[in-house]
Protein backbone atom coordinates (compact mmCIF):
# COMPACT_ATOMS: atom_id res chain seq x y z
CA UNK A 1 0.00 0.00 0.00
CA UNK A 2 1.59 3.33 -1.23
CA UNK A 3 0.62 7.09 -0.17
CA UNK A 4 2.01 9.73 -1.06
CA UNK A 5 1.58 13.67 0.02
CA UNK A 6 3.03 17.03 -2.31
CA UNK A 7 2.71 19.93 -1.12
CA UNK A 8 2.05 22.74 -3.90
CA UNK A 9 3.58 23.46 -6.25
CA UNK A 10 3.83 20.20 -7.57
CA UNK A 11 6.20 19.16 -9.51
CA UNK A 12 6.39 19.67 -12.94
CA UNK A 13 5.89 16.21 -14.32
CA UNK A 14 3.05 15.44 -11.86
CA UNK A 15 5.31 12.45 -10.37
CA UNK A 16 8.05 12.28 -8.05
CA UNK A 17 10.61 13.51 -10.64
CA UNK A 18 14.26 11.85 -10.63
CA UNK A 19 16.92 13.39 -8.51
CA UNK A 20 20.34 11.76 -9.05
CA UNK A 21 21.90 11.45 -5.44
CA UNK A 22 24.43 13.81 -4.72
CA UNK A 23 27.31 11.39 -3.94
CA UNK A 24 28.97 14.27 -1.24
CA UNK A 25 25.69 14.55 0.49
CA UNK A 26 24.43 10.77 1.07
CA UNK A 27 24.50 8.92 4.26
CA UNK A 28 23.42 5.96 5.48
CA UNK A 29 22.56 5.37 8.97
CA UNK A 30 21.54 2.54 10.47
CA UNK A 31 18.66 2.15 13.08
CA UNK A 32 19.17 -0.84 15.54
CA UNK A 33 18.97 0.84 18.72
CA UNK A 34 17.18 3.70 20.62
CA UNK A 35 20.72 5.34 20.37
CA UNK A 36 20.95 5.19 16.67
CA UNK A 37 17.35 7.35 16.82
CA UNK A 38 18.97 10.58 18.30
CA UNK A 39 22.12 10.01 15.68
CA UNK A 40 19.84 9.95 13.01
CA UNK A 41 18.15 13.32 14.62
CA UNK A 42 21.39 14.89 14.88
CA UNK A 43 22.37 13.93 11.11
CA UNK A 44 19.38 15.05 9.87
CA UNK A 45 19.94 18.28 11.72
CA UNK A 46 23.18 19.14 10.76
CA UNK A 47 22.65 18.13 7.02
CA UNK A 48 19.74 20.65 7.11
CA UNK A 49 22.04 23.03 8.91
CA UNK A 50 24.68 22.80 6.22
CA UNK A 51 21.70 23.97 3.73
CA UNK A 52 20.83 26.88 5.79
CA UNK A 53 17.25 25.84 6.62
CA UNK A 54 16.03 28.19 9.30
CA UNK A 55 14.90 27.66 12.67
CA UNK A 56 11.65 26.94 12.28
CA UNK A 57 12.24 24.28 9.15
CA UNK A 58 15.29 22.62 10.88
CA UNK A 59 12.75 21.77 13.84
CA UNK A 60 10.28 20.58 11.76
CA UNK A 61 13.10 18.40 10.17
CA UNK A 62 14.68 16.99 13.07
CA UNK A 63 10.65 16.13 14.89
CA UNK A 64 9.80 14.46 11.83
CA UNK A 65 14.01 12.58 11.48
CA UNK A 66 12.79 11.55 15.19
CA UNK A 67 9.58 10.63 14.86
CA UNK A 68 10.16 8.35 11.80
CA UNK A 69 13.26 7.00 13.10
CA UNK A 70 11.99 6.08 16.25
CA UNK A 71 8.96 4.21 14.30
CA UNK A 72 11.79 2.40 12.33
CA UNK A 73 13.59 1.40 16.12
CA UNK A 74 10.39 0.36 17.91
CA UNK A 75 7.66 -0.75 15.46
CA UNK A 76 9.74 -1.63 12.65
CA UNK A 77 12.51 -3.92 14.46
CA UNK A 78 15.07 -1.57 13.51
CA UNK A 79 16.28 -0.61 9.63
CA UNK A 80 18.16 2.23 8.60
CA UNK A 81 18.01 5.67 7.71
CA UNK A 82 19.32 7.33 4.19
CA UNK A 83 20.09 11.39 4.38
CA UNK A 84 20.71 13.33 1.17
CA UNK A 85 20.45 16.58 -0.36
CA UNK A 86 18.43 16.98 -3.24
CA UNK A 87 18.19 19.25 -6.08
CA UNK A 88 15.16 20.03 -8.73
CA UNK A 89 16.00 22.70 -10.74
CA UNK A 90 16.67 25.85 -8.51
CA UNK A 91 15.39 24.06 -5.85
CA UNK A 92 17.58 22.21 -2.93
CA UNK A 93 16.34 20.47 -0.15
CA UNK A 94 16.88 17.40 1.99
CA UNK A 95 15.74 13.98 1.57
CA UNK A 96 15.41 11.37 4.42
CA UNK A 97 14.76 8.10 3.63
CA UNK A 98 13.43 5.58 6.60
CA UNK A 99 13.31 1.62 5.86
CA UNK A 100 12.82 -1.17 7.83
CA UNK A 101 11.48 -4.98 7.05
CA UNK A 102 9.06 -5.28 10.06
CA UNK A 103 5.49 -5.81 10.09
CA UNK A 104 4.70 -2.95 8.56
CA UNK A 105 1.86 -0.47 9.60
CA UNK A 106 -1.05 -2.49 10.12
CA UNK A 107 -3.91 0.44 9.67
CA UNK A 108 -2.04 2.86 7.45
CA UNK A 109 -5.19 4.83 6.72
CA UNK A 110 -6.01 5.36 10.82
CA UNK A 111 -2.25 5.76 11.37
CA UNK A 112 -2.05 8.67 8.79
CA UNK A 113 -5.70 9.90 10.14
CA UNK A 114 -3.45 10.25 13.59
CA UNK A 115 -4.69 9.57 16.86
CA UNK A 116 -4.13 5.53 16.26
CA UNK A 117 -1.06 3.84 18.21
CA UNK A 118 -0.78 0.36 18.96
CA UNK A 119 1.68 1.04 21.75
CA UNK A 120 0.94 3.69 24.28
CA UNK A 121 2.06 6.43 23.07
CA UNK A 122 0.04 9.26 20.95
CA UNK A 123 -0.20 7.63 17.63
CA UNK A 124 0.64 11.69 16.30
CA UNK A 125 4.38 10.38 14.53
CA UNK A 126 3.11 9.38 10.92
CA UNK A 127 0.35 12.10 10.91
CA UNK A 128 2.69 14.84 12.23
CA UNK A 129 5.52 13.94 10.49
CA UNK A 130 3.29 14.34 7.14
CA UNK A 131 2.30 17.80 8.17
CA UNK A 132 5.91 19.05 8.74
CA UNK A 133 7.23 18.31 5.49
CA UNK A 134 6.81 18.94 1.54
CA UNK A 135 6.58 15.61 0.65
CA UNK A 136 5.71 12.32 2.14
CA UNK A 137 5.39 8.61 0.56
CA UNK A 138 4.92 5.82 2.81
CA UNK A 139 4.76 2.57 1.44
CA UNK A 140 3.92 -0.54 3.15
CA UNK A 141 3.04 -4.16 3.03
CA UNK A 142 2.31 -6.74 6.02
CA UNK A 143 5.47 -8.99 6.79
CA UNK A 144 7.33 -7.17 4.46
CA UNK A 145 8.60 -3.47 6.16
CA UNK A 146 7.66 -0.08 5.49
CA UNK A 147 9.28 2.52 3.61
CA UNK A 148 8.74 6.36 4.53
CA UNK A 149 10.35 8.88 1.98
CA UNK A 150 10.24 12.64 3.22
CA UNK A 151 11.43 15.91 1.60
CA UNK A 152 11.27 19.73 2.90
CA UNK A 153 12.43 22.20 0.34
CA UNK A 154 14.43 24.96 1.00
CA UNK A 155 12.45 28.75 0.81
CA UNK A 156 14.32 30.40 -1.86
CA UNK A 157 14.78 33.82 -0.38
CA UNK A 158 14.11 36.45 -3.14
CA UNK B 1 21.87 10.09 42.02
CA UNK B 2 19.81 13.14 40.15
CA UNK B 3 21.25 13.88 36.73
CA UNK B 4 19.27 16.51 35.91
CA UNK B 5 19.78 20.11 38.72
CA UNK B 6 16.59 20.48 40.53
CA UNK B 7 16.50 24.11 41.83
CA UNK B 8 14.09 24.99 44.37
CA UNK B 9 13.42 29.06 44.31
CA UNK B 10 11.36 30.73 46.76
CA UNK B 11 9.73 27.38 47.59
CA UNK B 12 9.15 26.33 43.88
CA UNK B 13 11.42 23.55 41.98
CA UNK B 14 12.53 24.49 38.96
CA UNK B 15 13.86 21.83 36.07
CA UNK B 16 16.32 23.12 33.52
CA UNK B 17 15.79 20.90 30.79
CA UNK B 18 18.96 20.13 29.03
CA UNK B 19 19.46 20.30 25.45
CA UNK B 20 20.08 16.63 25.02
CA UNK B 21 16.88 15.34 27.41
CA UNK B 22 15.77 13.01 24.93
CA UNK B 23 19.15 11.25 24.11
CA UNK B 24 19.58 10.96 27.82
CA UNK B 25 16.52 9.42 28.62
CA UNK B 26 13.28 11.81 29.18
CA UNK B 27 12.45 9.04 31.66
CA UNK B 28 14.87 9.52 33.96
CA UNK B 29 13.91 13.24 34.05
CA UNK B 30 10.80 12.26 34.79
CA UNK B 31 11.90 9.99 37.51
CA UNK B 32 14.16 12.37 39.37
CA UNK B 33 11.45 14.92 39.42
CA UNK B 34 8.87 13.24 40.85
CA UNK B 35 11.51 11.88 43.44
CA UNK B 36 12.85 16.10 44.12
CA UNK B 37 8.65 16.22 44.69
CA UNK B 38 8.19 13.69 47.20
CA UNK B 39 11.69 14.72 49.44
CA UNK B 40 10.35 18.21 48.66
CA UNK B 41 8.70 19.72 52.35
CA UNK B 42 7.43 22.50 50.78
CA UNK B 43 3.57 21.28 49.64
CA UNK B 44 2.77 24.83 48.60
CA UNK B 45 5.10 25.12 45.70
CA UNK B 46 5.02 24.55 41.87
CA UNK B 47 6.87 22.91 39.58
CA UNK B 48 8.40 24.89 36.66
CA UNK B 49 9.65 23.27 33.98
CA UNK B 50 11.85 25.16 31.71
CA UNK B 51 12.57 23.85 28.19
CA UNK B 52 14.25 27.41 26.63
CA UNK B 53 16.86 24.30 25.48
CA UNK B 54 15.05 22.32 23.66
CA UNK B 55 15.79 23.02 19.75
CA UNK B 56 12.69 20.69 18.91
CA UNK B 57 10.31 18.56 20.96
CA UNK B 58 9.04 15.56 18.91
CA UNK B 59 5.90 13.44 19.69
CA UNK B 60 7.77 11.36 22.52
CA UNK B 61 9.47 14.32 24.49
CA UNK B 62 6.09 16.03 24.76
CA UNK B 63 4.17 13.08 25.98
CA UNK B 64 6.69 12.87 28.80
CA UNK B 65 6.49 16.53 29.39
CA UNK B 66 2.86 16.05 30.08
CA UNK B 67 3.14 13.01 32.00
CA UNK B 68 5.60 14.91 34.30
CA UNK B 69 2.67 17.62 34.79
CA UNK B 70 -0.08 15.00 35.34
CA UNK B 71 1.99 13.17 38.01
CA UNK B 72 3.01 16.37 39.60
CA UNK B 73 -0.12 17.34 39.79
CA UNK B 74 -1.82 13.90 41.45
CA UNK B 75 1.18 14.90 43.86
CA UNK B 76 -0.27 18.15 44.73
CA UNK B 77 1.81 20.48 42.89
CA UNK B 78 1.21 22.41 39.71
CA UNK B 79 3.46 22.14 36.85
CA UNK B 80 4.08 25.26 34.55
CA UNK B 81 6.07 24.42 31.26
CA UNK B 82 7.96 27.34 30.51
CA UNK B 83 10.50 29.22 28.00
CA UNK B 84 9.07 27.04 25.08
CA UNK B 85 10.98 28.44 21.52
CA UNK B 86 8.35 29.37 19.04
CA UNK B 87 10.02 27.08 16.22
CA UNK B 88 8.61 23.79 18.55
CA UNK B 89 5.17 25.77 19.67
CA UNK B 90 5.17 25.45 15.88
CA UNK B 91 6.17 22.08 15.49
CA UNK B 92 4.10 20.96 17.95
CA UNK B 93 0.84 22.44 16.89
CA UNK B 94 1.30 21.29 13.24
CA UNK B 95 1.55 17.87 14.67
CA UNK B 96 -2.15 18.34 16.44
CA UNK B 97 -0.55 18.42 20.24
CA UNK B 98 -1.68 21.06 22.16
CA UNK B 99 -0.57 20.27 25.52
CA UNK B 100 -3.98 21.80 26.29
CA UNK B 101 -3.41 20.14 29.96
CA UNK B 102 -0.64 21.59 31.24
CA UNK B 103 0.32 25.63 31.50
CA UNK B 104 2.65 27.55 29.79
CA UNK B 105 4.82 30.38 30.62
CA UNK B 106 6.88 32.71 28.15
CA UNK B 107 10.07 32.51 30.47
CA UNK B 108 10.66 31.48 34.11
CA UNK B 109 10.04 34.42 35.45
CA UNK B 110 6.62 34.44 33.73
CA UNK B 111 5.87 31.36 35.24
CA UNK B 112 6.81 32.26 38.55
CA UNK B 113 4.38 35.01 38.41
CA UNK B 114 1.73 32.56 37.49
CA UNK B 115 2.42 30.51 40.54
CA UNK B 116 1.82 33.73 42.35
CA UNK B 117 5.40 34.38 43.56
CA UNK B 118 5.35 38.45 44.24
CA UNK B 119 7.64 40.37 42.30
CA UNK C 1 22.71 29.22 19.96
CA UNK C 2 22.60 28.69 23.87
CA UNK C 3 24.01 25.37 24.44
CA UNK C 4 23.13 25.52 28.16
CA UNK C 5 19.78 27.55 29.35
CA UNK C 6 20.71 30.64 30.89
CA UNK C 7 17.65 31.77 33.11
CA UNK C 8 16.17 35.10 33.97
CA UNK C 9 14.84 35.06 37.23
CA UNK C 10 13.81 38.35 39.37
CA UNK C 11 16.23 40.56 37.01
CA UNK C 12 19.02 37.90 38.20
CA UNK C 13 20.55 35.30 35.72
CA UNK C 14 20.84 31.70 36.33
CA UNK C 15 23.07 28.95 35.15
CA UNK C 16 22.08 25.73 36.00
CA UNK C 17 25.20 24.16 35.01
CA UNK C 18 25.27 20.80 33.19
CA UNK C 19 26.89 17.79 34.63
CA UNK C 20 28.90 17.23 31.54
CA UNK C 21 30.11 20.58 31.64
CA UNK C 22 33.67 19.21 31.13
CA UNK C 23 33.04 17.01 28.26
CA UNK C 24 31.06 19.46 26.60
CA UNK C 25 33.33 22.29 27.20
CA UNK C 26 33.60 24.74 29.73
CA UNK C 27 34.95 27.33 27.37
CA UNK C 28 31.66 27.39 25.76
CA UNK C 29 29.72 28.25 28.87
CA UNK C 30 31.89 31.17 29.79
CA UNK C 31 31.10 32.42 26.41
CA UNK C 32 27.55 32.06 26.01
CA UNK C 33 27.24 33.02 29.91
CA UNK C 34 29.16 36.60 28.90
CA UNK C 35 26.70 37.03 25.67
CA UNK C 36 23.94 36.41 28.28
CA UNK C 37 25.47 39.09 29.87
CA UNK C 38 26.11 41.40 27.41
CA UNK C 39 22.04 41.00 25.83
CA UNK C 40 20.94 41.51 29.16
CA UNK C 41 19.44 44.94 29.71
CA UNK C 42 19.18 44.88 33.86
CA UNK C 43 22.14 46.07 34.75
CA UNK C 44 21.92 45.44 38.37
CA UNK C 45 21.04 42.05 38.28
CA UNK C 46 23.58 39.30 39.33
CA UNK C 47 24.85 36.10 38.16
CA UNK C 48 24.52 32.20 39.70
CA UNK C 49 26.37 29.76 38.98
CA UNK C 50 24.72 26.94 40.01
CA UNK C 51 26.99 23.69 39.96
CA UNK C 52 24.96 21.55 42.62
CA UNK C 53 24.91 18.49 39.79
CA UNK C 54 28.99 18.48 39.25
CA UNK C 55 30.05 15.50 40.58
CA UNK C 56 33.46 16.73 40.79
CA UNK C 57 35.33 19.85 39.74
CA UNK C 58 38.85 19.71 38.56
CA UNK C 59 41.28 22.74 38.37
CA UNK C 60 40.17 23.11 34.89
CA UNK C 61 36.99 23.59 35.18
CA UNK C 62 37.06 25.36 38.76
CA UNK C 63 39.87 27.80 36.25
CA UNK C 64 36.87 28.27 34.11
CA UNK C 65 34.46 28.72 36.61
CA UNK C 66 36.28 31.59 38.51
CA UNK C 67 37.58 33.51 35.16
CA UNK C 68 33.71 33.80 34.59
CA UNK C 69 32.99 34.91 37.49
CA UNK C 70 35.84 37.58 37.15
CA UNK C 71 34.74 38.62 33.70
CA UNK C 72 31.19 38.58 34.47
CA UNK C 73 32.23 41.45 37.20
CA UNK C 74 34.15 43.69 34.91
CA UNK C 75 31.02 43.71 32.77
CA UNK C 76 29.19 44.75 36.17
CA UNK C 77 27.70 41.39 37.45
CA UNK C 78 28.13 40.06 41.46
CA UNK C 79 28.68 36.52 40.68
CA UNK C 80 27.64 33.69 43.29
CA UNK C 81 28.31 30.36 42.93
CA UNK C 82 25.67 28.08 44.27
CA UNK C 83 25.14 24.56 45.48
CA UNK C 84 28.81 23.28 45.54
CA UNK C 85 28.77 19.22 46.60
CA UNK C 86 30.41 18.54 50.23
CA UNK C 87 32.64 16.32 47.86
CA UNK C 88 33.68 18.89 45.55
CA UNK C 89 34.17 21.30 48.44
CA UNK C 90 36.19 18.62 50.26
CA UNK C 91 38.50 18.05 46.88
CA UNK C 92 39.42 21.43 45.79
CA UNK C 93 40.00 22.57 49.51
CA UNK C 94 42.73 19.58 49.50
CA UNK C 95 44.17 20.55 46.19
CA UNK C 96 44.54 24.13 47.72
CA UNK C 97 42.50 25.87 45.33
CA UNK C 98 40.09 28.02 47.54
CA UNK C 99 38.13 29.65 44.57
CA UNK C 100 38.42 33.10 47.47
CA UNK C 101 37.55 35.37 45.11
CA UNK C 102 34.12 34.08 44.80
CA UNK C 103 31.04 34.47 46.97
CA UNK C 104 28.94 31.29 47.15
CA UNK C 105 25.97 30.16 48.58
CA UNK C 106 24.49 26.26 49.84
CA UNK C 107 22.11 26.83 46.75
CA UNK C 108 20.51 28.99 43.82
CA UNK C 109 17.64 30.43 46.74
CA UNK C 110 20.56 31.64 49.24
CA UNK C 111 22.28 32.91 46.41
CA UNK C 112 19.40 35.28 45.63
CA UNK C 113 19.32 36.14 49.04
CA UNK C 114 22.86 36.94 48.92
CA UNK C 115 22.15 39.15 45.35
CA UNK C 116 19.48 41.10 47.57
CA UNK C 117 16.02 39.84 46.59
CA UNK C 118 13.50 39.92 48.90
CA UNK C 119 12.04 36.50 50.50
CA UNK D 1 63.98 11.34 38.24
CA UNK D 2 61.46 9.62 40.84
CA UNK D 3 58.99 10.64 43.58
CA UNK D 4 56.99 8.70 45.27
CA UNK D 5 54.29 9.39 47.95
CA UNK D 6 52.64 7.03 50.66
CA UNK D 7 49.97 7.79 53.23
CA UNK D 8 50.26 5.88 56.10
CA UNK D 9 50.00 2.85 56.78
CA UNK D 10 52.66 1.94 54.54
CA UNK D 11 53.09 -1.29 52.72
CA UNK D 12 55.07 -3.60 55.62
CA UNK D 13 57.22 -4.30 53.32
CA UNK D 14 58.60 -0.59 53.42
CA UNK D 15 58.45 -0.56 49.51
CA UNK D 16 55.42 -0.48 47.21
CA UNK D 17 54.13 -4.33 46.81
CA UNK D 18 53.65 -6.55 43.60
CA UNK D 19 50.33 -6.44 43.18
CA UNK D 20 49.47 -8.87 40.00
CA UNK D 21 46.83 -7.30 38.25
CA UNK D 22 43.52 -8.63 38.18
CA UNK D 23 42.74 -9.50 34.71
CA UNK D 24 38.92 -8.75 34.84
CA UNK D 25 39.45 -5.39 36.34
CA UNK D 26 42.61 -3.69 33.93
CA UNK D 27 41.77 -1.58 31.17
CA UNK D 28 43.89 0.48 28.93
CA UNK D 29 42.55 3.65 27.68
CA UNK D 30 44.08 5.43 24.85
CA UNK D 31 44.67 9.45 25.58
CA UNK D 32 45.09 11.27 22.12
CA UNK D 33 42.67 14.07 21.91
CA UNK D 34 40.80 15.80 24.53
CA UNK D 35 37.62 13.56 24.17
CA UNK D 36 39.75 10.43 25.86
CA UNK D 37 40.32 12.56 28.93
CA UNK D 38 36.72 12.58 29.33
CA UNK D 39 36.35 8.94 28.87
CA UNK D 40 39.58 8.36 31.52
CA UNK D 41 37.64 9.81 34.06
CA UNK D 42 34.22 8.14 33.61
CA UNK D 43 36.24 5.22 33.39
CA UNK D 44 37.59 5.67 36.59
CA UNK D 45 34.66 6.64 38.34
CA UNK D 46 32.88 3.40 36.92
CA UNK D 47 35.84 1.75 38.16
CA UNK D 48 35.68 2.99 41.54
CA UNK D 49 31.93 2.82 41.54
CA UNK D 50 31.78 -0.32 41.09
CA UNK D 51 34.21 -1.37 44.36
CA UNK D 52 31.77 1.12 46.69
CA UNK D 53 34.27 4.12 47.17
CA UNK D 54 32.01 6.57 49.39
CA UNK D 55 30.95 9.82 47.32
CA UNK D 56 34.10 12.06 48.58
CA UNK D 57 36.49 9.17 47.56
CA UNK D 58 34.93 8.95 44.36
CA UNK D 59 35.14 12.60 43.46
CA UNK D 60 39.26 12.49 44.77
CA UNK D 61 39.84 9.71 41.96
CA UNK D 62 37.28 11.68 39.49
CA UNK D 63 39.30 14.39 40.12
CA UNK D 64 42.99 13.21 40.18
CA UNK D 65 41.99 11.18 36.70
CA UNK D 66 41.10 14.28 35.20
CA UNK D 67 43.96 16.41 36.08
CA UNK D 68 46.68 13.72 35.26
CA UNK D 69 45.00 12.48 31.66
CA UNK D 70 44.74 16.21 30.60
CA UNK D 71 48.52 16.97 31.54
CA UNK D 72 49.00 13.53 29.21
CA UNK D 73 47.59 14.88 26.58
CA UNK D 74 47.97 19.18 26.68
CA UNK D 75 51.54 18.54 28.23
CA UNK D 76 52.93 15.11 27.34
CA UNK D 77 51.42 15.02 23.65
CA UNK D 78 49.17 11.79 24.27
CA UNK D 79 49.57 8.72 25.43
CA UNK D 80 47.40 6.42 27.66
CA UNK D 81 46.18 5.28 30.81
CA UNK D 82 45.67 2.04 32.68
CA UNK D 83 42.96 1.48 35.16
CA UNK D 84 42.92 -1.61 37.35
CA UNK D 85 41.58 -2.62 40.68
CA UNK D 86 44.42 -3.53 43.20
CA UNK D 87 44.66 -5.96 46.49
CA UNK D 88 46.78 -5.86 49.22
CA UNK D 89 46.17 -8.11 51.94
CA UNK D 90 42.80 -7.31 52.70
CA UNK D 91 42.68 -3.86 51.45
CA UNK D 92 41.20 -3.47 47.68
CA UNK D 93 41.68 -0.23 45.69
CA UNK D 94 42.19 1.53 42.50
CA UNK D 95 45.45 1.70 40.70
CA UNK D 96 45.44 4.62 37.61
CA UNK D 97 48.89 4.90 36.10
CA UNK D 98 48.97 7.92 33.12
CA UNK D 99 52.04 7.46 30.60
CA UNK D 100 53.43 9.29 27.94
CA UNK D 101 56.51 10.12 26.01
CA UNK D 102 56.57 13.64 26.35
CA UNK D 103 58.73 15.97 27.03
CA UNK D 104 58.97 15.27 31.09
CA UNK D 105 58.33 17.85 33.63
CA UNK D 106 60.79 20.59 33.14
CA UNK D 107 61.04 21.06 36.97
CA UNK D 108 59.63 18.49 38.94
CA UNK D 109 60.08 19.83 42.28
CA UNK D 110 58.20 22.90 41.29
CA UNK D 111 55.42 21.14 39.81
CA UNK D 112 55.15 18.97 42.52
CA UNK D 113 54.79 21.68 44.84
CA UNK D 114 51.89 23.10 43.55
CA UNK D 115 51.50 26.59 41.72
CA UNK D 116 53.66 26.57 38.94
CA UNK D 117 52.40 25.93 35.62
CA UNK D 118 54.45 26.02 32.11
CA UNK D 119 50.83 26.98 30.68
CA UNK D 120 48.76 29.50 31.54
CA UNK D 121 47.13 27.60 33.92
CA UNK D 122 47.07 27.11 37.83
CA UNK D 123 49.80 24.43 38.49
CA UNK D 124 47.98 22.51 40.64
CA UNK D 125 47.15 19.31 39.04
CA UNK D 126 50.25 17.30 40.03
CA UNK D 127 50.88 18.64 43.72
CA UNK D 128 46.77 18.49 44.05
CA UNK D 129 45.93 14.96 42.40
CA UNK D 130 48.73 13.93 45.24
CA UNK D 131 47.03 15.18 47.78
CA UNK D 132 43.65 13.37 46.57
CA UNK D 133 44.90 9.86 46.93
CA UNK D 134 47.08 7.27 49.34
CA UNK D 135 49.84 6.76 46.64
CA UNK D 136 51.46 8.55 44.39
CA UNK D 137 54.23 7.78 42.12
CA UNK D 138 56.05 9.83 39.30
CA UNK D 139 59.12 9.21 36.94
CA UNK D 140 59.99 11.72 34.26
CA UNK D 141 63.08 12.05 32.51
CA UNK D 142 63.74 15.01 29.70
CA UNK D 143 62.89 13.67 26.18
CA UNK D 144 61.54 10.49 27.57
CA UNK D 145 58.55 10.92 28.98
CA UNK D 146 56.47 11.26 32.24
CA UNK D 147 54.43 8.07 34.31
CA UNK D 148 52.11 8.70 36.94
CA UNK D 149 50.56 6.08 39.31
CA UNK D 150 48.37 6.43 41.74
CA UNK D 151 46.41 4.42 43.95
CA UNK D 152 43.81 5.00 46.38
CA UNK D 153 42.94 2.35 48.65
CA UNK D 154 38.79 1.78 50.16
CA UNK D 155 38.41 2.15 53.39
CA UNK D 156 37.29 -0.84 55.69
CA UNK D 157 34.19 -0.10 57.37
CA UNK D 158 34.04 -2.01 60.56
N1 LIG E 1 7.77 1.49 10.75
C1 LIG E 1 6.60 0.97 11.18
N2 LIG E 1 6.39 -0.37 11.16
C2 LIG E 1 5.24 -0.90 11.62
N3 LIG E 1 4.23 -0.16 12.14
C3 LIG E 1 4.38 1.17 12.22
C4 LIG E 1 5.56 1.81 11.75
N4 LIG E 1 5.42 3.14 11.96
C5 LIG E 1 4.20 3.31 12.51
N5 LIG E 1 3.57 2.14 12.68
C6 LIG E 1 2.22 1.91 13.24
O1 LIG E 1 1.46 3.09 13.13
C7 LIG E 1 1.01 3.53 14.41
C8 LIG E 1 1.02 5.03 14.46
O2 LIG E 1 2.37 5.50 14.33
P1 LIG E 1 2.73 6.94 14.81
O3 LIG E 1 1.78 7.89 14.21
O4 LIG E 1 4.18 7.17 14.53
O5 LIG E 1 2.46 6.94 16.36
P2 LIG E 1 3.11 6.11 17.57
O6 LIG E 1 4.46 5.68 17.13
O7 LIG E 1 3.11 7.12 18.66
O8 LIG E 1 2.18 4.98 17.85
C9 LIG E 1 1.96 2.88 15.39
O9 LIG E 1 1.39 2.72 16.66
C10 LIG E 1 2.27 1.56 14.71
O10 LIG E 1 1.28 0.60 14.97
N1 LIG F 1 52.74 14.68 31.53
C1 LIG F 1 53.50 15.79 31.55
N2 LIG F 1 54.50 15.96 30.65
C2 LIG F 1 55.26 17.08 30.67
N3 LIG F 1 55.11 18.09 31.56
C3 LIG F 1 54.14 17.97 32.49
C4 LIG F 1 53.29 16.82 32.54
N4 LIG F 1 52.45 16.98 33.59
C5 LIG F 1 52.74 18.17 34.14
N5 LIG F 1 53.76 18.78 33.49
C6 LIG F 1 54.38 20.08 33.79
O1 LIG F 1 54.15 20.40 35.14
C7 LIG F 1 53.46 21.65 35.23
C8 LIG F 1 52.47 21.60 36.38
O2 LIG F 1 51.48 20.64 36.10
P1 LIG F 1 50.11 20.67 36.87
O3 LIG F 1 50.38 20.75 38.33
O4 LIG F 1 49.28 19.52 36.42
O5 LIG F 1 49.46 22.05 36.45
P2 LIG F 1 48.98 22.62 35.03
O6 LIG F 1 48.68 21.44 34.15
O7 LIG F 1 47.76 23.39 35.40
O8 LIG F 1 50.07 23.48 34.53
C9 LIG F 1 52.81 21.85 33.89
O9 LIG F 1 52.59 23.19 33.59
C10 LIG F 1 53.81 21.19 32.95
O10 LIG F 1 54.85 22.08 32.63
Amino acid sequence: MTRRWFRSPAPATGDRPDRPPDPHGRATVPITTEADVAVVRRRARELATELQFDTFSLAAITTAASELSRNVWRHGGGGYAVLERVRDGARVGVKLLFVDEGPGVRDLDRALQGGWSTGRSLGLGLSGSRRLVDEFEIETAPGKGTRVEIVKWLRVRR
Amino acid sequence: MTRVPILRIRGHLLVPVQPDLEDRGAQDLQNDVLEAIARDRNRRGGLLLDISSLEFVDTYVARVLADTAAMAGLMGRTTVLCGMRPEVAATLVQMGYLLEDVPTALDVDDGLDLLGLPR
